[in-house]
Order: structure tokens, then C-alpha cells, then sequence
């Protein structure tokens, strides 16, 4: 087990399914000859070269629909948006080619592919640069949506990922690229899409979270721990598949939930697990479930309004008190 | 700049080639006409785009092509697919909504494909398939293959963003892809100089991909011209975008009047009276006694029967099984965490 | 008070607001010459010319920009698409443009505009021409999403959002073009944004639902009444604004809500509304909320199983029945 | 065809408008300067893209513009804006988060807005300005007036199928736009050649707008060039493209080196040393006796002093209210029904 950055645990993800399986190329802006604009793909162009590692022009359009064009004909690409902020020029071809290319087809073609990139806030980027875009993606059946937290499971669910029949969008965050963490050796360190983890062991409440938000998640429970308040932090690492089991399990040990989000509330994945903890937990139910989100407004580039538009520890730990009553 | 070459020339082909051009352009008119009239019943549903008219790209275009090389299409690709080699069963089936349409029935007109052949999909969103063409080049290329890929567009689809970010992408890497507009002057009802300033053959000039331009109402003219085309690429040429002129018979769908504002009655007769393929491409060979009535009128019998069975066959098809609806959406099902949330399935 | 089709009471909005307010236009494909691919626009071209009926070329993405910026500069551009399912190419520019230019201008400018066209499935038309599109608008702050059901709230309501100062996603349905209703007649007959309409009173349950589904909720109502069942059918006619209150007003009444819509559930409308009746109305529930959605797939072609796949009167007296444990 | 024009003659300006071109410049490079110490720091934050190098481009476009013409740009905005007439305490208190920014302090370096003086706001996503210029200029052409819209634009920009789609539209409807890409030959890493098999000045070429080369590291000839063409699209040319040649001598942005692997610390000292077009401009003058060192050093003292009082309002200015957030993110608040979400205002 060796300590790295989520961003060396990306790295390593790649090296290694480009090792094992010459079908998978990385293409998007900057990854070669740059490293990637955020480093995830550093030396990968002098080790495979620039046919598996391509830079493409700024056509974000273009170049998704080249992944599902050459996925559709049994390659594996991995296309970098170089944040999820400009992944809508190219959703049509997430939406209209790659989700529905399996169903349309009659299940003849299909599209193994990962799109993968930063998304959501990083500091001060302003409104275009700094939007949470699990929404847009989750919303689609065709499409599984993965959001890892830790550069274990950045390795892991990468790769589980590559290895994937289906198109993943695969969810980092700017955040975290300089994290560090044990991620276990091996290359077949593999985590499972669609199997939640419990990042916390609490008992009183759960906070039901992914993604760059488990911190915040984490360190609220460290203040709800003072207060005698212990959480469940569950870590959904995957929104599609959704490990709907471990949350019901969570909630009916706790009886009360806390959703947190990085992004905007109205149609989020809280509003989705709220909704299947109403269907299928509401005798379990305590408390009504709370939501802690984004400020509903674009993200604003004043660092002080810009920490306060952000879904926080303060606002979190109100919210579990607010369900367990206290 | 684009090196735009206007063929004019006529090749003669042998008297096979022909008849074998001449078959096939049959086959689909009488395909299309039986998906009209079931459509006119009500056996075929929603959208349905026929390509009456346009029968000599179908042929001139892929006939040249072998079963390893690709073709994808837009939504108006019944005759594609079957130049292709797709079955015309599973192609009626499939406008039947039949389980053993290409699809299962869940795909419909706009959605043929035919995988084994290198038919890869009909697509209804106009432009989307254009960098689906270039991935599929792309996979050529990665590969180190001699394959091309023809997609096929309409003259509307050059005003999306996506031709050019896909032309742009295919000159840098020398892709061999073929783009090759059906250019039939319209898209849907709106004639195509009223949406660009420029001719077609000038469309990818930005991008320095050649252009030339072929009489796509001429099967013969086609076949010999993309035939020359499909070689080039296969050599290495890269990328090449052909403007296929054309004309289109019927409305823009089965719902579409044939005529109407946008273009008058007597330009469509005019069309369906001087230039259609099948009568041209039988008159010529008539003129050279490579053709008599007699034949001509046994092949059509042939072409008929062809379809008729096609029909029967979608006719007495099975229909899909509900269940058969969550079967491709995802490759497998995960063992775990849910994929599907509408409480029906769990 | 006429009686007059869906279709026609659009267009009576449209002439009436083109008439009263000469910076009204009307962009899109074939909108003008063909009169529109659905005869929305019909006789428009003649009565306004082609500057303010404009036929676009197919570009979503730039006729789609084209109207947010002449929005910037005092124009009101009503921007058809033929149907929503081709936003996705133009989207970027209602999420990163037209919803955050106020907010990231300072308030300086902003896209005064409405975006409209039908959403949702028609018949057999397959996967990529069959998607409701709400939820990948509703999600943006800064947008605001409008599904009118009836000839009288298409009117009222397009009317309002065409004089609204912000961008409305103004959201109408193929299948409701020919319906007929009675539409108040006046110039000035507006239905205000956020103001949901109680299209039937009951009392033992609340179906609440938008857009075409209202038909679909009329009918369950019927159904249920013939079992003794009475429900509320609230339309919320505009998405956001969202109508809170009377939402909360009539579960208050009922103690007992299923939501209906036309489109994927995860992360849709109803897991929304279910979210806020979890927050502000959990005392309240007799029963969990439960939702009728599209199956969670690409609309298949076939006409049964596109019919299996639409929610349907049977599956929502089926929800009712179960929330009022019947 | 693009009709091509490279501009090689120098036409001679007074001397008043050298000079105010000289103090415009200085004014730029000043500002940026100012704003990359603060960015260094802390005080300003996010993304911070200079202009230094450019600033012939931003001086040499804009001062032929009328008050009542528009320009809209990208993320590397903050001297377009100044040129344009925003005052540079309201950019630089935009930089600085403040709330008498341009937006109150919510936008941010890449979102400078200046409608009271015609400047449309800089924009993030690579080539979402494109279109907006096109509906500015649709909006021009609706009204009858005889206002320009320029559209500053990258090198990389031009791969964006938002590009063609605006060209093409801008051609079909013949409206007064401008778009003049900042080719600075580099779009972040990536060299134009890496992404485009022709040259800039091909690249309108698919939709029959003029092209024009300017040289953008000399404001002498970008000023009176783009005086001609603003004049030539005033009076009904329709749209330009524009290939106004310069060079970045600062990274990407604040957070990315000025040479690495994509360009040579050589090429980029050889540039700064033989192309400022600052020391161009004094050079010329000096030569011609038009200008004296210490003249040019008091008009920089000036520039620096604007800057200097710049930065201290900025400085000094408060932070936006939290409340504010809310404000503008629609036009008002709406008296039925909820728009906001959070749980947080109700
Ligand atoms: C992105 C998108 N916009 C609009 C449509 C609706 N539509 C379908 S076909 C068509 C016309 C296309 O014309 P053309 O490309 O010339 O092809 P043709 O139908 O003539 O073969 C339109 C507008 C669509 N399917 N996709
Ligand atoms: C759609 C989109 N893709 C990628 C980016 C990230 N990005 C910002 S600037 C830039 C390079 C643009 O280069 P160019 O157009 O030449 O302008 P320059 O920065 O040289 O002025 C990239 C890739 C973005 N902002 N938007
Ligand atoms: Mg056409
Ligand atoms: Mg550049």
C-alpha cells in the first residue's frame, strides 16, 4: 500500500488499462504534450505514444463523438473534458449517441467508453467554470455516473470503469487532485460500480454524500462527534449504479438522513435519495430527510460569497442536529 | 484550397456491373414503396423518411464498398442498410416494430443497423453522426487497417457545427473517412441557398479536405466516380468530401407533402419525369441492347417478390416482449447498486 | 371565451405579443416559409416578414446564441426548436450563457428570451426524438421552465413568459397540438409564472403533475372517483417558479401525493416536489409520496411497449391506490 | 472564395493619434502588470489571463470604435475592456472580488461587462461569444443601425463548430460583425499547426467571408487597417474575418509557465525583445522625431498613476453583501411561486 495523490492514483489507473488492454486511448485538450491540463495524464504521451494519447482542437463536440464513433467499433476510449464546465457543447453525443446506442441498436453496437474530468467548484473559477454536473448525466438511463473521493478509489473505480461495457461519466474534482491516500498495489485493485462506502461508522444519523463532499462530510462528523452526535458517513462512489441497499441499510439503523451535494438542489442526486428513502424508508423515518446543496445561484467569484455559496461543514452540522432534534 | 473536380465523363461499366446496379436500385424503390404504403395503413409508425428518388447513391456509393469497410447514415438509410447487406426481413421487421427487426423492434426507421455488415445506424439527429464517422475512422487508423467509412449526410448537416469540428479532426489525422452529402437540394422544406451563402462543393474548403462533386442521379457516374474515391482513401488519401447531387421524390417523411411552398409541383415532376435513376440507368442500357423491357420487367418481378416476402415476414413476426425493453440499455446487468429507477424493475 | 386548439392559442400569443411589442422576433428552423414544422407559426412570415420570422439553418448551438445575444442588446427573441430533443446541441448556451448572464454580468445585461418547442414523446418516434427535457433545464438557476397543458394556459402562459426579463424554457407537447379547450379571449389574458392551477379538487389524494401528463391525471381522477377515491390534480404549469405553496395547500388537504411526469424519474421533477414535501410537509404525510415515470429506458419504437413505457392512467390509479392503502 | 488581403504598407497616423495609441497601450500593459502582482499575492484569485504582448490588438481594434459599436471577447478581456471605455477602478475591483467591480465583484476576471460603453462582457467557454456577436449584430440589422459588433476570438477558437455555424449565419443575413481572432498561435499548449491543417486565413473560407491578415504587433497598421474594414462593414460589407497576427508573452494564465514544452523560452525572449509592440511604436516615433524618451516616460508616470489609484480603490473597496448573491441571478424577484432551491431564502 503506497501513499499518492488522487491524481497520481488517476495516473496510475490509466497506465495500467493501457498496459493491459491496447484498445484504450486517451484523447481530450492538452493530455499529451501538456500532461493534461491538470497533470492526470503526466508521461503518458512518451510512454504510449500519440496514437493512444491524442490531443485534440478545443471540439469538445467533435471529439466525444470521435470516443463514441471509435468505441462503437470496439476500442476503449477515455475522453478528458478538461473540466465538466464544457462538457454541454458535447452532451447531445453523451445523451443522443452513447446512452441510447445499445437500446437503439437493438444491443448490436454499444459504446464502452469513460468521460472523465474535474467538475464542480475549484476556487474562485466564476460561474462557467465552477458547476457540479451530476445532474445532467445521472438523469439519462445509458449512461452510469461515477464520483470518487479518495485516490483509492479514484484507482479503482478508474479502472472498473475502463473495463466497463457501457459509457461512464466519471466525476473528479480539481479539489482533490493533490489529495493524498493509501491506495492498495496490484494491478487488479478494482472497485466495484455501484457499491457505496461506509467512509464513517456512526449510528445517530446519516450523511448520505460523494464525491469531494465526503470531506466536508467527514470533518462535520468530527464536530458532531464532539457534540455526541456520531454519523454514518456513506460514500455513494457511484450515482449510477446506485447502491440504493447501503443507504436503505444506513437509514434504518439511523432513522434520520442528511443529503449532501456539492451542486444545485432542484433535481439533484439528494432529491433523487430522498425520494427513495420516502418510497422505501418512510417507516424508518424520524426526521424528514434534509438536502445541504449549493447556493441556488451561479457560482459567484468573491471568495467570501463563493465559501458561502458552497455547501459547508457549519451548514451540514445544523442540518444533522436539525433531524436528530437537538 | 479544396480541389474540386467535376466529373463529367460517363464511364461505361460492363453489362454485370450494370445489372447488378440496376438490380439493386430496384430493390430499393420497391422497398420504399412498400414501407410507404404500410406506413399509409398504419403498420409502420412514427417518423418515416423514404429515399424514392435517391436510389443511385444507395447503390452507386456502396456497391464499391467491401463488407469490412463502414457506412452510417441518417435517419433516411432503409436502402443503405440494404445496400450494405442488412436483410430486408430484419429491415421491414424492424419499421414493423417486430422482435426480429434489427433492432427487436425498439429502434424503428430512424434506427437500422446492421453491425456484421458495417451498417452503423441510421441517426435522427441531423450532424450526429458525422463524429461518430470520424471515431469509426479513427478505429481504422488506430488499427492500422485499409477499411474506410462512408458517412453519409444530408445538405443541411454542413450548417452543424459538427461537420466542420469532425472535418477538421479528420485532415489533421488523414482520416479515411468519406463524407458524402446526399445533396438534394433541401432539408426539409428549406432550399439550401437560403442557409448558406456558399455552394456545397466550397463547404470544406476550411478545412482543406478535397471536394468533388458527382451526379447522384446517374448510377453509373456514381458507382465509377466513388468507386475511383474509395480506392483513393483506401491508398491513403485521407479524408475527401463528396457533394452527391440528388433529388428527393416524395415529402421530407411520410408526413410531408411532396410539394408545396418550398418547392412547386412541376420542378417535382419535372425531376421524377427526366431524372429518375432507375429509368435512366434502364434507357441507357436499353440504347446500348444490353437491356430489353422483358428483362427489366423480370428483374422488377424479382425485386417485388423480394419485398413482398420481406413483408411477410415483418407481418407475422413476433412482437418484442416487454422485458426486452431493460435488455440493452446497459451492456449487463450490474450485480451491483441499482441501474433502472422507475420502480417497475428493482 | 373561444374555443380554439393548443396550436392556434400559441400562435394567438405570438401575433398578439409580435403586434404589441416590435422587438418580439421568432427564430428557428423552418419557422417562416413552412410555418413552422409543427404550424405553430403558421401565417406569421406574411403578417410580420421575414426579419421577425427568421428561418435558421440547422445550427442549435448558433441560432440558439444568436437569440441570447440579441437578448443582450434589448431584442426578445422567442427561439423554436423544432423539438427539445435538439437543445442538447444548443444547451451550452442556455446553462453558460442565457442563465448566468446576469448574475455574471452584475445584473448589466441579460437574455430577456423564451426558448420553446415541443418536449416529451409523440408516438413511435424512438429513442432520440422521444425525451421530456425538463429536468436538464429546472436543474439551472437562472432559467425558468413553463409546461403549459391546456389551450388556455399555453396562451396565458407564453404570453407571460414572452414579456418575462429572463430566459424561459417555455416547454409545450406535440400530442397537445390539436387538443381544443376554451381560451379567454383579451390581449392582456396572462397567466403570472409560478402559479399552479388546481385542475380538479378532490380531497383524498394529491396527483401532482405538469405539461401534457395533466391529461393523463384527469383521467386517472375519473377513474378513482368511480372507486371513491377524490383527487386533487394539481398542474403546476411552471416548473420554476415552482408553486410551493399550493403544493403544501393541498397536501395539507390530502396528507397524500403522487407525482407525475412525462420523464425519467432520477433526479426528475418528482423527485424534486418529493423532496420538498419531505422537508416541509414530512408531519403531514399519511403515506410516502410515490412517483409515475417514463420506464427508465430510451423510448423503444415498438407502439406497446412505447405505451408500456409512458406512464399511464393504469400505473397512476395503481400509485393512488397504494398511497391511500386501498 | 475568401477574398485575402495581407496589409503590408504602414500608413502613417498623426502624431495625436500615435500618441494616443502609445498611452493606451501603456495603460494595458501597466494594468496587467498590476493585476499579475496582485494575483501573485492573493488578492485577486481564480483564473487571471494577461494580455501583455496583445495590447496593439486591443488598442489597435478597439479605438477605431464608435461608443454605440460593440465588443465582446473571451476570458482574456481586461484591456479590451478598458479600450472599450470601462473605467479601470471598476475592472480592477472585479479582479479584486470587490463590489464596485463591473460585477460586483461576482464575475471575476473572465466576466469584465461594460454595457453603458457597448462592452458585451468577457466569456469563458471557447467560442460561446461567438454566437452572442451574432445575435448583437442580428440585433444591429433588426434596428436598421449602422453600429459594428466586434468579436475578439483565439487561434483555438476557430475549431469550435460554434465558429462556422455563426459565420455561416453572419454571411446569409449580411450582418455588421467582426470577428477578428487574437492569434497568438498558441491556444494554452497547442500549437495552431498541431490543430489545423490550413492556415488561419482559410478558415472562413467554407462560408465566403472575406479574410484579412493583420499584423497585431503593430498598432500603426492594426489601427489603420481595422479603421478601413470597421468603416467597410459600417456601411454594409457584412461580416469579416479577421486574423490579427500577435503573441502572448506571458503564460496561458497566471497559473501556467511562459515557455515549456509547447514553445521555447527563446522563441518567447526573442518575441518580447524584437516585437513589444510598445518599443515598436516608440521606436518609430523616436525615429521620426515624433516622440522623445522623456515624454514617453511621463506618459508611462501617467499610466502608472492611473493604475496606482486603480489598485488602491480597488483596495480599499468593499466586499459585495452576501445577500447580493442572490440579486441578479434573475431580473426580479418573483412574486409567485419559489426560484430559489437551497433552503436558504424562501
Ligand atoms: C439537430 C436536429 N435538428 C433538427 C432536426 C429535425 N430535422 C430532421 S431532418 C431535417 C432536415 C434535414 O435535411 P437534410 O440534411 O438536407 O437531409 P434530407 O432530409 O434532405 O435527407 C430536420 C430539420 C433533427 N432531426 N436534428
Ligand atoms: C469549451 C472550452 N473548452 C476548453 C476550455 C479551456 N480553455 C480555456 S482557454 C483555452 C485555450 C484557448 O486558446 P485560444 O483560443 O488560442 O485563446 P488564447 O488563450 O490564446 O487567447 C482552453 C483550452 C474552455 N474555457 N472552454
Ligand atoms: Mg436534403
Ligand atoms: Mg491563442
Amino acid at each position: 500500500m503506497a501513499e499518492i495523490t488522487y491524481r497520481d492514483a488517476l495516473n496510475q489507473a490509466l497506465v495500467e488499462e493501457m498496459e493491459r488492454d491496447e484498445s484504450v486511448f486517451l484523447l481530450g485538450e492538452e493530455v499529451a504534450e501538456y500532461d493534461g491540463a491538470y497533470k492526470v495524464s503526466k508521461g503518458l504521451l512518451e510512454r504510449f505514444g500519440d496514437k493512444r494519447v491524442v490531443d485534440t482542437p478545443i471540439s469538445e463536440l467533435g471529439f466525444t463523438g470521435l470516443g463514441v464513433g471509435a468505441a462503437m467499433v470496439g476500442l476503449r476510449p477515455v475522453v478528458e473534458f478538461m473540466t465538466f464546465n464544457f462538457s454541454f457543447l458535447a452532451i447531445d453525443q453523451l445523451i443522443n449517441s452513447a446512452a441510447k446506442m445499445g437500446s437503439m441498436s437493438g444491443g448490436q453496437v454499444t459504446a464502452p467508453m469513460v468521460l472523465r474530468g474535474p467538475s464542480g467548484a475549484a476556487l474562485q473559477l466564476g460561474s462557467q467554470h465552477s458547476q457540479a454536473c451530476e445532474a445532467w448525466y445521472l438523469h439519462a438511463p445509458g449512461l452510469k455516473v461515477v464520483t470518487p473521493g479518495t485516490p483509492a478509489d479514484a484507482k479503482g473505480l478508474l479502472k472498473t470503469a475502463i473495463r466497463d461495457n457501457d459509457p461512464v461519466v466519471f466525476m473528479e474534482s480539481e479539489l482533490l487532485y493533490n489529495l493524498k491516500g493509501e491506495v492498495p498495489d496490484g494491478e487488479e485493485f478494482l472497485i466495484p460500480l455501484g457499491v457505496a462506502d461506509l467512509k464513517r461508522e456512526g449510528g445517530d444519523v446519516s450523511i448520505i454524500t460523494h464525491g469531494q463532499m465526503i470531506h466536508v462530510a467527514l470533518r462535520a462528523a468530527d464536530q458532531l462527534a464532539k457534540k455526541g452526535l456520531e454519523a454514518d458517513v456513506l460514500d455513494l462512489r457511484s450515482l449510477r449504479p446506485l447502491d440504493v441497499e447501503s443507504i436503505l441499510e444506513s437509514v434504518a439503523k439511523t432513522n434520520r438522513a442528511v443529503c449532501l451535494e456539492e451542486g444545485w438542489s432542484y433535481g439533484g442526486v439528494g432529491a433523487q435519495v430522498t425520494s427513495i428513502l420516502m418510497e422505501e424508508a418512510f417507516d424508518d423515518l424520524d426526521a424528514p430527510v434534509l438536502r445541504v446543496t449549493q447556493a441556488d445561484v451561479p457560482m459567484p467569484y468573491n471568495k467570501r460569497l463563493e465559501a458561502w455559496a458552497k455547501p459547508n461543514v457549519a451548514r451540514l452540522v445544523e442540518a444533522c442536529e436539525k433531524v436528530c432534534y437537538v | 484550397m479544396s480541389e474540386l473536380s467535376k466529373k463529367t465523363r460517363k464511364n461505361s461499366l460492363d453489362k454485370e456491373k450494370m445489372i447488378e446496379l440496376l438490380k439493386r436500385m430496384l430493390l430499393y424503390r420497391r422497398f420504399e414503396e412498400k414501407a410507404g404504403e404500410s406506413y399509409a395503413i398504419g403498420k409502420i409508425g412514427g417518423f418515416c423518411h423514404l429515399h424514392i428518388g435517391q436510389e443511385a447513391v444507395a447503390a452507386g456509393c456502396i456497391a464499391p464498398l467491401r463488407k469490412e469497410d463502414y457506412v452510417i447514415g441518417t435517419y433516411r438509410e432503409h436502402t443503405q442498410a440494404l445496400a450494405k447487406g442488412v436483410a430486408p426481413e430484419a429491415v421491414m421487421a424492424e419499421l414493423y416494430g417486430k422482435a426480429p427487426g434489427t433492432s427487436g423492434g425498439l429502434g424503428g426507421s430512424m434506427h437500422i443497423f446492421g453491425s456484421d455488415v458495417g451498417f452503423m445506424g441510421g441517426h435522427g439527429i441531423v450532424g450526429g453522426q458525422l463524429a461518430l464517422a470520424l471515431g469509426i475512422a479513427w478505429g481504422i487508423h488506430y488499427r492500422g487497417g485499409d477499411q474506410v467509412c462512408v458517412c453519409f449526410l444530408g445538405d443541411a448537416a454542413v450548417n452543424q457545427g459538427a461537420f466542420h469540428e469532425s472535418l477538421n479532426m479528420a485532415a489533421i489525422w488523414n482520416l479515411p473517412v468519406i463524407y458524402a452529402v446526399e445533396n438534394n437540394a433541401y432539408g426539409m422544406g428549406t432550399k439550401f441557398s437560403r442557409v448558406s451563402e456558399t455552394e456545397m462543393s466550397q463547404k470544406s474548403a476550411s478545412h482543406g479536405v478535397p471536394a468533388r462533386i458527382i451526379d447522384g442521379q446517374d448510377v453509373v457516374s456514381t458507382y465509377t466516380d466513388f468507386t475511383e474515391i474509395v480506392e483513393e482513401v483506401r491508398q491513403g488519401a485521407g479524408p475527401q468530401f463528396v457533394d452527391v447531387q440528388c433529388y428527393r421524390f416524395k415529402g421530407h417523411s411520410m408526413s410531408d407533402p411532396v410539394s408545396g411552398t418550398y418547392r412547386s409541383k412541376k420542378e417535382v415532376e419535372d425531376k421524377t419525369e427526366n431524372a429518375d435513376p432507375i429509368t435512366t440507368l434502364a434507357d441507357q442500357m436499353f440504347d446500348s441492347a444490353l437491356l430489353t423491357p422483358e428483362e427489366l420487367k423480370e428483374m422488377d418481378m424479382e425485386a417485388r417478390e423480394i419485398i413482398r416476402r420481406a413483408e411477410a415476414f415483418a407481418e407475422s413476426a413476433p412482437e418484442p416482449d416487454t422485458k426486452s425493453l431493460y435488455d440493452n440499455v446497459y451492456s449487463e446487468i450490474n450485480p451491483n447498486g441499482r441501474l433502472f429507477f422507475d420502480g417497475r424493475v428493482i
